[in-house]
């Protein structure tokens, strides 16, 4: 029954991707893609937390720094020159596992790096596992307690990384390589996610493709079994519980799925854009994630989806100006004082109403 | 200890549910105090006391949502004492709630469809990549969850969010819910407070016919009407501690319980 | 004392109370029967004022409450005993009661307020024993007396009750029964709505039957108690078997 | 660690305590209240600050900063009537993310009406170099006024909250505001006032710890992170707490420096923190049942 | 038309602010003069707030979308580091108003800075330490970029002038006590000296928590220090502190045939007029880059290619840095005449004459 429902609105997600990609390039205005991919990123790491938020009740005030793992992570990784430590046993195993590569740098010298497939994973798996294991002691908490370690969570991760030499501390970490998806077949060109201009398109494709993907798994989830389970918990541990539902467990896994989906999202981005920066794991990231959540509507996916990717690409085009925290703001001010279920469910309710007028009068 | 047992324990059979010197300390406080008795299967029995003797306390200890202080329970010869809840559950047990506890946000039939949680397996990755066998099983359990509502003659509200159902449908809900876990035994949190008396003699057949079903019941019910008629047997606490334990006929006779609990005349 | 006529009542666009009109005489038990869903909590809730009433009035000692802010009605002598008892949970039971004598502190200062205390420690002696004991953490028939007393302490005029024997072992049950016949022989005027309509009819003096948002019959408790109707929906005439 | 290293630490841990602690004071009172956290708290410290100094042109300090609580004061209640009061039973995440919205309009506000350049009130008593030595042990006479400032706010909150009919009744309006209404309590005004004293409360801390932290338009959230950690750890609404709490914080930050590099203070002291937190999940002082009670 | 990135919000909104006002001051002064060949300038400011990705989001904007003929800014290291690459793939010419030495060392085709080096800063002051005798000092910097930069430069300079660097300390930028920090280092007896790096509110706080503790060796600042506000909130605590800094401070005391004399305070004055706030050398580095490029766009029109080369050929160009002379191996055309050692006296900067 539901099933049909949410897959024509995938398949009307795919549709305006390319439909956005069409329109642009019909109007000359292909440079907005740039923004639209970044924008799509974001839109993983928001509606993550939206499962998290929305369906379990666990608030995270921590998750740019699981974006920040990945991101950072996949940076160091791909970017410090392990050529000094060529010798070493662990730098020889790596390298014959094929998990190295060597290249040059823009200057020339010879340069060892990790390859980018293998600080992916590894960066998105450390993510979740730190997941993993901060979870269990973190999902304990509730209410404010739960936002407060969370929120405590990513003002360590934060300060790590700003403190790090290894990280780049204030500057962070810039001249990531491209990350080639995969080679180049057949008639196709190899997929790389790297923010040169010739590359935009296909990184436009590249970034949907993963959002859409990512929507999908999580629409499957929240409509199944342990989806419900999610939302049982939510209103009343006690009660899913005695029906049999280990609520910590269950807790556990959506966090470190979110966590996981924020670490993909940094790490596609930060090859994307080049580098990462401190900003990118502060609080104020958080907040705004939970913020995005908020605005789309906390249970509502597609809500959480679109006002996600909207108002990033918004911001990303700096069209608030200096004005972007304010607007932000006032934003968020008015969808919870006037529509608490989100930005979306006004239209919706007006669209309903004018489509059918008979039943009014 | 449940030395004299109900006649509807079978010869031989063991006790599904068995308390040793149950302890419960609240600070100073001793909310249930050296309790042992037993459950025979397919049986029903109620715990009766004055409010605040510690029958809700009971029922947290034996659903695992409390920690005992001393003593076991054993249920279906395991011990699960100190057991999550969710695993005792899985062993067997379901409950209602005293203050209902339904899902925000959630339709009737959907909260029965969490109560059959237990009884179902896809976990994490089955739902996100949306594998044929959770379909499957989806589908079973939306039907159960159905068959269900019907059988509590609610199924015309099964698509009705659960929270704005009136009261006693709610608790019709919860009841669905609990037996959605075809559990083998049900621990009832008085199921007919807030009921008038039609309504509590619905209530009433209910349980008896859950219990023909062959789950066990322990219930816990300030409606003497409802105890006297259905239990099999009635457990008497007073200040935490076992007062009596008995037949309901001998239960009315029992001038300590007429008065700390019944009253002079209030037998029915 | 409480006047209601023509009320129309609800939440958002549900109309749960329909064109309502009944009165409380002062001295007066008054009990209102009706199934589940009936309307009868959605009534008090107006008449406190939690409820904004859609259309009809309620008069109270001679002012209409339509409009007035809870508060105000509270502190015009009209208290409620809530349905689910509502205590401060985080809060000791002598807080709770302390804060029911909100009313009266303003009105006749603190000497009054102790004084009021001490009349509830004698008519709930338990809560005495638990006076320091965190409300959430009592029993329900605990914290069912704990609203009451909480209600009492304002020293209402009209004191209304939403279901209180709920949940309650038997024995308490006619102590509260009891306790509410004290209540007017003190003086006080109850709106009582009960589950148990045999009792509730007969501690009552009038009675009101509610059926989806209407009153359907009225008249003095004991014709209520006669009347084959009452009797086929709420009382029961045999035992359930 | 010579035991002048020693207290010298001490106080510079006592020093930054304090003024979390008054931070953290601020969040339980409308915690106390209405059972959210007022993530706008920061700002309000901020405000105090800024208003106190702009207001340093036309009026002697003392004034100054009376006007400045009184101004901030009713800025809360503006804010409360504006924002808060015509809701009905709204979620406390739907709060939280409310009042995270007012703390950023506050906040870009201020940089538009004051710019992003730093501002100080002048010491109380003495100069920047002032100092008492205790011994061989330095200390600012600000510092003097803060803790006193703190010790003051500490013991009139607890008081007020656990003794006083008003205290009370915020506290009911918190844990059951139907209830509360029934009680005849005006919610709405409690709420409204809790929000006023926060704010005033927020603003003396701005006027005080100003000349030794400074003020800049956004120097509030970096406090009210701060003050938030305390007073989750104090255990929410206990102001006590949250002074015990704020000065542990403060001197596991003054001492950590002497272990750690500098840059790694924060997230020594909030890994601490969080480890207390699992161990203690409601806080140091924070009781677990009251806790469970409390929906949210 | 031309692009500009600050951090006008967020963390680094001390610079950002007083840059982009300059900027469009600069503009302003420039289309009222007629413009360049007749055409005006069209400034785009973007508002990064400081973060990274902004910033690269805003680079690209600017130069695919805007198609502007260069950029000015980023305010700082990291977005600088971060839109290098944007700009030589884009092949715009970037000049960053960010202190870091890395960002034109190695030398990246389109990308040049107009402050001054930190490696100057840092010799100036060593220099100043040797003629004290001093050989034993702790480091303190903030966690910014600026203050990671200085420190990386001290650390590696220290060693050739004899000096020991006993102890190094990042704070963070929003830190709002340093007494710990003072205690800690004080409790080292071997330091006769103690550099402060960095550009936040914290250089005053610094100065103050050592004059309280009692601790009276000499206090270096970086050229971030150059901000009279500072000088304010530090009060006395202030008094002799001795840094090195571009001469904008220290304007009406500058001998009347100076080379940046009259255009000192032709920007000082200005900006006052204009923004009733004191200029501070952070405005001086966007004013530069404008100018720059101004210069640049009049020789060689409006090709991205040809406005580059013009800037790289830019000899003994007048800035309020100091006089910026590029070469294809030197983009940042400072020399270590562009500063001046400092101190505070009364509450106001002065040169600084020597103990
Ligand atoms: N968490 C707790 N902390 C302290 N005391 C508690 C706690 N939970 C229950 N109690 C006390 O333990 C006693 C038993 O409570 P319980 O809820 O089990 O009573 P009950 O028999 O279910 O009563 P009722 O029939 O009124 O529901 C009561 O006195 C209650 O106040
Ligand atoms: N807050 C609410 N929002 C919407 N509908 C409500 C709300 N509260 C009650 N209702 C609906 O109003 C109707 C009457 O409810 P009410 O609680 O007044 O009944 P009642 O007679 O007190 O029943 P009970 O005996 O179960 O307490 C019910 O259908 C109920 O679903
Ligand atoms: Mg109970
Ligand atoms: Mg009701």
């Amino acid at each position: 029954m539901r099933t049909p429902r949410k897959n024509i609105s995938l398949a009307a997600l795919c549709l305006v991707t390319v439909g956005l990609h069409l329109l642009t390039a019909a109007t000359g205005t292909q440079y907005y893609l740039t923004q639209l991919t970044m924008a799509a990123y974001y839109g993983l790491v928001v509606i993550g937390l939206g499962v998290l938020m929305g369906y379990a009740g666990q608030i995270s005030i921590g998750h740019a720094g699981f974006f920040a793992i990945g991101g950072y992570l996949a940076a160091a990784l791909t970017t410090r020159n392990l050529e000094p430590f060529r010798d070493a046993p662990l730098v020889r195993g790596l390298d014959s596992l094929g998990l190295l590569a060597a290249g040059q740098d823009i200057y020339g010298a010879a340069l060892l790096t990790v390859t980018p497939w293998a600080a992916c994973l590894l960066a998105v798996s450390l993510a979740g596992l730190v997941a993993l294991v901060i979870g269990v002691p973190v999902l304990k908490l509730r209410g404010h307690y739960l936002a407060m370690a969370t929120l405590g969570f990513g003002t360590i991760v934060y300060r790590i990384f700003l403190a790090s030499p290894y990280f780049g501390e204030a500057d962070g970490i810039a001249e990531v390589p491209a990350f080639p998806l995969l080679p180049a077949l057949g008639g196709f060109g190899p997929v790389v996610v790297s923010g040169g201009a010739e590359h935009r398109v296909l990184n436009f494709y590249v970034a949907w493709g993963v959002l859409i993907l990512g929507m999908a798994l999580l629409l499957n989830l929240i409509g199944s079994r342990v989806g419900r389970a999610l939302r049982s918990l939510h209103s009343s541990e006690e009660a899913a519980e005695a029906s049999g539902i280990a609520t910590a467990r269950c807790k556990l896994q959506v966090f470190v799925l979110s966590a996981v989906y924020a670490a993909l999202a940094g790490v596609l981005l930060t090859h994307f854009n080049g580098g990462i920066g401190p900003s990118e794991a502060s609080v104020m990231k958080s907040v705004r994630y939970v913020a995005l959540v908020a605005v789309g509507g906390m249970t509502n996916l597609w809500g959480t989806l679109i006002m996600g990717v909207g108002l990033t690409f918004l911001s990303l085009r700096g069209v608030f100006g200096a004005h972007d925290d304010v607007v932000f703001g006032a934003i968020l001010i008015a969808v919870m004082l006037f529509t608490p279920e989100g930005m979306l469910s006004l239209r919706l309710k007006e669209w309903a109403r004018r489509l059918i007028p008979g039943a009014r009068s | 200890m449940s030395g004299g047992n109900g006649q509807t324990m079978g010869g031989g059979q063991e006790p599904l549910l068995a308390l040793h010197g149950v302890h419960k300390r609240f600070g100073g406080l001793h909310a249930v105090n050296d309790v042992s008795f037993s459950v025979a299967p397919g049986s029903i029995k109620a715990v009766i006391g004055p409010n605040g003797a510690g029958k809700t306390t009971l029922f947290n200890l034996i659903a695992g949502n409390l920690p005992v202080s001393a003593g076991t329970i054993t249920f279906r010869g395991e011990e699960i004492q100190g057991k999550k809840t969710h695993a005792i559950a899985r062993l067997g047990m379901a409950r209602t709630f005293q203050n209902i506890k339904l899902f925000h946000g959630m339709t009737a039939l959907e909260c029965v469809m969490v109560g059959r949680h237990v009884r179902s397996r896809s976990g994490l990755f089955a739902g996100l990549f949306s594998l044929p066998s959770t379909w499957k099983e989806e589908r079973a359990i939306r039907t159960r969850a159905m068959e269900l509502l019907d059988f509590l003659q609610i199924a015309d509200l099964a698509h009705v969010e659960a929270t704005s159902l009136a009261f006693g449908q709610q608790r019709a809900v919860e009841m669905a819910r609990a037996l959605a876990a075809e559990p083998k035994l049900l621990l009832l949190d008085e199921p007919a407070a807030g009921l008038n008396i039609y309504e509590t003699a619905e209530v009433a057949r209910l349980i008896t016919t859950v219990r023909d079903m062959g789950i066990t019941v322990l219930l816990v019910e300030h409606d003497m009407s409802l105890v006297m008629d259905i239990s099999d047997e009635i457990l008497v606490l007073s200040f935490g501690a076992k007062l009596a334990e008995d037949t309901p006929a001998n239960i009315q006779k029992n001038t300590e319980v007429i008065n700390i609990y019944l009253g002079a005349d209030d037998a029915a | 004392m409480l006047r209601i006529r023509n009320l129309d009542a609800g939440y958002g666009k549900l109309r749960v109370l329909k064109n309502i009109s009944l009165h409380v005489k002062a001295g007066e038990i008054v009990t209102m029967i009706g199934a589940n869903g009936a309307g009868k909590t959605t009534l008090l809730h107006t008449v406190v004022g939690l409820v904004r009433p859609m259309r009809g009035d309620i008069v109270f000692l001679g002012r209409s409450n339509g409009r007035s802010s809870v508060a105000k009605i509270v502190a015009s002598g009209c208290a409620l005993v809530p349905e689910g008892r509502q205590v401060f949970a985080p809060m000791s039971v002598e807080e709770n009661l302390l804060l029911g004598g909100h009313v009266l502190q303003k009105e006749r200062g603190r000497a009054a307020v102790l004084k009021e205390l001490e009349h509830q420690y004698e008519l709930f002696p338990i809560l005495r024993e638990r006076r320091r004991q965190l409300a959430g953490t009592l029993s329900g028939g605990e914290q069912q007396m704990l609203a009451m007393g909480r209600a009492l302490m304002s020293g209402p005029k009209l004191v209304m009750m939403d279901e209180p024997s709920t949940g309650l072992a038997p024995l308490i049950v006619r102590d509260i029964f009891q306790i509410i016949r004290r209540l007017r022989e003190e003086g006080n005027t109850v709106l009582l709505i009960e589950q148990n309509a045999r009792a509730a009819l007969g501690i009552a003096d009038r009675g009101y039957v509610l059926e989806v948002g209407k009153v359907i019959l009225q008249g003095p408790a004991a014709d209520l108690l006669a009347n084959a109707d009452v009797q086929r929906a709420y009382l029961g005439r045999e035992k359930i078997g | 660690m010579s035991l002048d290293l020693f207290l010298q630490y001490l106080f510079a841990g006592i020093t930054y305590g304090s003024i979390y602690a008054i931070v953290a004071i601020g969040f339980n009172i409308i915690y106390n209240t209405t059972g959210i956290i007022n993530f706008a708290q920061g700002e309000f410290v901020m405000l105090g600050g800024m208003i106190a100094i702009s207001l340093l042109e036309y009026l002697p300090l003392g004034y100054a900063i009376a006007a400045a609580v009184l101004i901030t004061m009713a800025i809360g209640a503006l804010i409360e009537m504006l924002f808060i009061r015509w809701l009905e039973s709204p979620s406390v995440l739907r709060m939280i993310i409310i009042t995270i919205g007012i703390s950023i309009l506050l906040r870009e506000s201020a940089l538009h009406i004051w710019g992003e350049s730093i501002r100080s009130l002048p010491y109380f008593y003495g100069n920047e170099i002032t100092t008492f030595n205790l011994g061989s042990v330095h200390i600012s006479p600000q510092v003097v006024w803060v803790i006193v400032a703190c010790a003051v706010m500490m013991a009139g909150l607890s008081v007020f909250f656990r003794s006083t009919p008003i205290g009370r009744e915020m506290r009911a309006c918190a844990a059951n505001r139907t209830a509360a209404l029934l009680c005849g309590i005006n919610t709405r005004n409690m709420v409204t006032l809790s929000f006023m004293l926060s704010a005033g409360i927020g603003a003396l801390a701005g006027c005080v710890m100003s000349p030794i932290t400074y003020t800049q338009y956004d120097s509030g959230t970096s406090l009210a992170i701060k003050g938030f950690t305390v007073a989750i750890l104090g255990g929410l609404g206990n102001s006590l707490a949250a002074v015990a709490a704020g000065i542990l914080l403060g001197i596991i930050e003054a001492f950590s420096v002497s272990v750690v590099p500098l840059a790694f203070q924060d997230a020594i002291a909030i890994a601490i923190l969080l480890l207390i937190l699992f161990v203690k999940p409601h806080g140091i002082f924070g009781s677990s049942e009251a806790a469970r009670l409390k929906d949210f | 038309k031309v692009g500009a990135i600050f951090a006008v919000t967020g963390p680094a909104s001390f610079l950002g602010g007083p840059e982009a006002r300059t900027a469009a001051l600069v503009v302003e002064k420039i289309n009222k003069a007629g413009g360049i060949g007749g055409d005006t300038i069209q400034l785009i400011v973007k508002d990064s707030a400081g973060s990274t990705e902004k910033a690269v989001s805003f680079a690209k904007q600017l130069i695919e979308e805007e198609k502007v003929v260069a950029i000015i800014g980023p305010s700082t290291s990291g977005e600088s580091m971060a839109v290098k690459k944007v700009a030589e793939d884009g092949q715009t010419t970037l000049i960053s108003c960010a202190a870091a030495d890395v960002i034109v060392n190695p030398v990246a085709r389109y990308v040049f800075k107009t402050p001054q080096k930190d490696s100057f800063a840092a010799q100036m002051i060593f220099e100043e330490m040797r003629r004290l005798k001093i050989d034993t000092v702790a480091l303190a910097s903030g966690n910014d970029g600026f203050g990671k930069a200085g420190k990386e430069q001290l650390e590696k300079l220290a060693p050739a002038f004899g000096i020991t660097v006993a102890a190094s300390e990042t704070y963070d930028s929003k830190a709002t006590d340093l007494s710990a920090l003072v205690a800690k280092l004080k409790a080292n007896a071997a330091i006769q000296a103690v550099i402060n790096w960095s550009v936040v509110p914290a250089q005053a706080i610094i100065a103050k928590n050592m004059r309280q503790a009692g601790w009276r060796v000499p206090l270096f600042q970086s050229h971030g220090f150059g901000n009279i506000e500072y000088v304010r909130a530090a009060g006395a605590a202030a008094e002799g502190i001795v840094f090195p800094c571009g001469r904008l401070l220290v304007v009406d005391a500058l001998p009347a045939g100076h080379p940046q004399k009259a255009l000192l305070g032709q920007y000082k004055s200005e900006y006052e007029a204009a923004y009733k706030e004191e200029a501070s050398a952070f405005g001086g580095y966007a004013y530069d880059a404008m100018n720059m490029v101004a210069a640049a766009v009049r020789q060689a029109g409006n090709d991205r290619a040809k406005v580059r080369d013009a800037v790289e050929g830019l000899k003994n160009f007048p800035g309020v840095g100091g006089m910026f002379t590029f070469s294809p191996e030197d983009h940042n055309g400072l020399t270590i005449d562009s500063f001046a050692m400092m101190t505070v006296r009364d509450g106001q900067f002065v040169l600084y004459q020597g103990k």
